[in-house]
């Protein structure tokens, strides 16, 4: 009952405190909105990128020739000994015929592709495109295909599969770094927006310590009040993102048509099944601690 | 409640120790400005004491000292036998839940309403709600202050403003009232029935401890009258008025 | 500065329109809370008047009028013949520059000094530097804190605080001085030292208009006294004593 | 004279605001720094990524083939038009010869390469390639040179180029939104400290005009202080970056030497002759226009 009782009283209170100090609350929403917004872009820009990078990753091809004369069957050997290896996603037949179609068509001039006739002097060229879905393996997988019966020739384009791997690993780093440094900020800017709120009431705080009001008391209310900025500081960006999440990919989907065709966005209730409780927390978070925090330190200084 | 710190049972019982005891009590607020000096004061339950005195000789710094906002820098204080230096944080909040103060800039909480105000006290002890709504309007009335129960403080005149002070600190019943000038933006009747409401407090059995520059009231009284000069108490009149100024 | 609302000149003419001059003024905070209810008032230059009235009849209203702090709801004032209401932003703060003003809560500068607190009524009239440092420490020997010159308000006692802001109403030897409740805090030694300086400065050619609760200092300097009681002017007498209560 | 003295007063009062206000003048500088310290992080990633588009542009090539017969002299004449162009940076010859002999280390089997003996099937494969710093135009340029005469074919990877391109645009475009969201983000963080800071004020600007001062006499150390926050709130950031951007470069270029090993990145004068005055403008801006927007706001709201 007693439990129950101060419950709603700080429940009351933290909701007027709110609404009574309108510059302050506004000011932290704020802080919190734009801080866990820029979050929410950057989530956006990393996920979508990594995602787009998966997909890149498993358009790169390794290219594996034949021993000389080797039969179809024991090239489909190869193939499916290839097949075992968890990361490979895709093997692709190219017989000698197509590759000097290929050939043909890049090089010669249509004289001179004329006078080779029926004759294929690319007798011995049929091979296999393995696309694998992890670049960063793709050396080991070369070794693992060079080991097999039947394999002349190995060609990966190392450098792709690299630069890949590097942009990857890039990504990674910098979209780390970056999401660190925001949250670093945006704990120092809430921080200062929750000090200062709290120094505004330093005398209200200390006129109810001198009429015997215990520092448990006190806190209630703020700290109430905290968690509901919080919340609300990480509602916003969610509910703005979530709306215009969309509109976006649209938008830059339509932008880089060209570039971008193939490639897919994350669907909204991807992206946002891990942004919500993230942001949530973020934002409950800050604002418990950082009442608490703050508040304790402000406590302890008055009388 | 530990019994450690309870000063409220032992404030209510009838001990034969002095509700508020001084033992040589300086205070010094910088190095140079030597507020109060080597006060000795004993003050028993029940009495009512004026404390009088020139502008800055001190009276506020010994109400503060009471009510352990500052801490002396030299001698002891004890409440009903308790040092209160002694008190940690807890102790302390529960010992001035046993006090009625009225401060002489008021301290109202600015962003609430006058009723709040003074429910806020009660609030604080834990009282019942029921309670709250029972004896707030109650005390308000006393004061003649029912018709502004909704007003915030600014939206009051300076002496409605140290009458809500004084409802806060009465809504209570405190056992020991400490008043730092609770008439000073008052006209003469609104005083009288202050000093009115104070000495029926007083005989209900709280102690009170009353600043005032308010010469007449100190006059007609015949209390005890404390006078403070530069920090020193230089008199103690059981029964007596304003000192005649000696410069 | 431009002739139109150069009140300064005005004020400091021996113009035949009083000084201060209320055509039916009414305040009304909030619509039922009817603060002041048409006054009629007529204040001449070289004055020197005190309002007396209960807690809440609406004193310090008046005086917010006077200082333009607040407008009235009906009627018009008039300060040297010209309408305060029709004042533009300029107009008013030139107008505040020859007032000297004693707020009932000081309203000082809490991150200034007292020093500071002074010397800013001299420096909002742009006084050269070697005025203020020669009058500034002046005026605050005048109201007895020479020592304190370098304490900020919080380090003052209330009485002191309250000297702080009679002295920074002095320093520009204002034409009218409205003071409210000068000496609330102040014990009656102190008290009367403020009224002997007002007195002085009465006598140097300031209207001076004092609200007070202070039955002694009223009843003993015999001045002209307004009487309010729930907002309405009840009595005005020209030289006189505090009026006793009707109820 | 009395203009130098209000000068004075005003930066006397306020560097004593700064000092007296210690709270809101570290919260604002915080903001600031914090804000403009993002803003710097992104314009590193931003000018150095579009340096290193710049250089990769420069490496895609458009491969030009000759009609057949033409001599080495009209081939020549062919490769000093294409150098006409402005965009061309270098024009690579690649003799039939040549070709061949990467196609044989390319395709063809040892055994198989030996029975061609020193003819050369690809007789008419002599090329230019051609590189540009614009991917943007490579489309003008690839129509300019099959107009020429004597060109017999252009290849020209598109896709690489549109991707460049692609690329190019899109970190255009994101690093213009994000820096715009982040101007926003800055300019109300900034404009609600400053705002709490004048509503901490608000007490003492009413005496003020109480006792007499023309907004423009309180206005004076506001904007002052305001400037005097925003600066130091712009330098801060500039000197923690300019004294570890060559760290973060070195460290990133040690991470990743196998991709970015060829990539320089701009250094730190080049980055910094722009950054400094973009930032002290920005720091000065904001703390001038804040402060003088709230300010006369507030002044307009008091009596
Ligand atoms: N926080 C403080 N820091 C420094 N000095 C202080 C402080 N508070 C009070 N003082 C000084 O201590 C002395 C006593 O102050 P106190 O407030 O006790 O006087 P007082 O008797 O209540 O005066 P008044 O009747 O004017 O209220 C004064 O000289 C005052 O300036
Ligand atoms: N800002 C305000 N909003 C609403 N009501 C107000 C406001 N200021 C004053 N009042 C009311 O107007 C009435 C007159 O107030 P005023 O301050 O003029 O009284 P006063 O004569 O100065 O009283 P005191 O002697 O107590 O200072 C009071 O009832 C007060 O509650
Ligand atoms: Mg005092
Ligand atoms: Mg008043």
């Amino acid at each position: 009952m007693r439990r129950c009782k101060t419950l709603f009283y700080n429940l009351g209170q933290g909701i007027r405190n709110i609404y009574r100090n309108r510059m302050f609350s506004l000011a932290s929403i704020g802080t919190m909105t734009a801080c866990l917004f820029l979050f929410g872009i950057f989530y956006f820009v990393l996920s979508n990128f990594q995602y787009m990078l998966k997909s890149a990753e498993s358009t790169v091809g390794i290219t594996v020739f034949f021993d000389d004369g080797l039969s179809d069957d024991e090239i489909k050997e190869v193939g499916n000994e290839i097949l075992l290896r968890p990361e490979v996603t895709k093997v692709e037949f190219l017989s000698s015929e197509e590759t000097w179609e290929q050939y043909k068509e890049k090089y010669l001039t249509d004289d001179l592709s004329e006078s080779f006739g029926d004759d294929n002097p690319l007798e011995n060229s049929a091979s296999y495109t393995v696309y694998s879905d992890d670049v960063a393996k793709q050396s080991e997988l070369v070794t693992y295909i060079e080991g097999l019966d039947g394999v002349r020739q190995v060609n990966n384009s190392d450098a792709i599969a690299e630069s890949l791997n590097g942009i990857n690993l890039a990504v990674g780093y910098v979209s780390g770094v970056i999401i660190i440094i925001l949250l670093f900020v945006a704990t120092f800017l809430i921080g200062t927006t929750i000090a200062m709120g709290i120094s505004i009431r330093k005398q209200e705080i200390s006129i109810m310590k001198l009429i015997g009001a215990t520092d448990y008391f006190i806190r209630g209310p703020y700290i109430v009040e905290g968690v509901l900025l919080g919340l609300l500081g990480a509602s916003i960006p969610l509910i703005f993102l979530y709306f215009t999440y969309n509109k976006m990919i649209l938008y830059i989907g339509d932008k880089f048509t060209s570039v971008f065709s193939k490639v897919e966005f994350l669907d909204v209730d991807t992206v946002f099944s891990a942004l919500i409780p993230i942001s949530l927390l973020i934002g409950l978070g800050i604002g418990f601690i950082g009442s608490y925090v703050t508040l304790n330190r402000e406590l302890r200084k008055i009388n | 409640m530990s019994g450690k710190y309870d000063l409220n049972k032992d404030l209510k019982k009838d001990v034969d120790a002095p509700v508020i005891l001084f033992q040589g009590v300086s205070k010094a607020y910088k190095d140079d400005i030597q507020a109060v000096s080597n006060i000795n004061l004993e003050i028993r339950k029940g009495e009512f004491v004026f404390i009088v005195g020139n502008s800055g000789s001190g009276k506020s710094t010994l109400i503060k000292l009471m009510l352990r906002e500052i801490k002396p820098t030299e001698g002891k204080i004890f409440v009903a036998g308790k040092e209160l230096g002694r008190l940690r944080r807890m102790g302390i909040a529960k010992y001035r839940r046993t006090l009625g103060i009225v401060f002489q800039d008021f301290r109202l909480l600015n962003d609430r309403s006058v009723y709040e105000n003074v429910a806020f006290a009660q609030r604080v002890i834990e009282a019942p709600s029921v309670e709250i709504s029972r004896q707030v309007p109650k005390v308000l009335s006393l004061v003649g202050l029912t018709e502004k129960f909704k007003a915030f403080p600014k939206e009051l005149s300076g002496g409605e403003q140290q009458r809500v002070a004084l409802a806060r600190a009465l809504v209570n019943n405190p056992v020991i009232l400490l008043a730092d000038e609770p008439t000073g933006n008052l006209d003469p009747k609104n005083s009288w029935e202050i000093m009115r409401l104070l000495e029926e407090a007083n005989r209900r059995g709280t102690t009170i401890v009353v600043v005032t520059h308010n010469k007449e009231i100190v006059d007609v009284m015949q209390k005890r009258v404390i006078t403070m000069n530069k920090g020193v108490l230089v008199s103690d009149n059981k029964k007596g008025g304003y000192l005649h100024e000696k410069m």
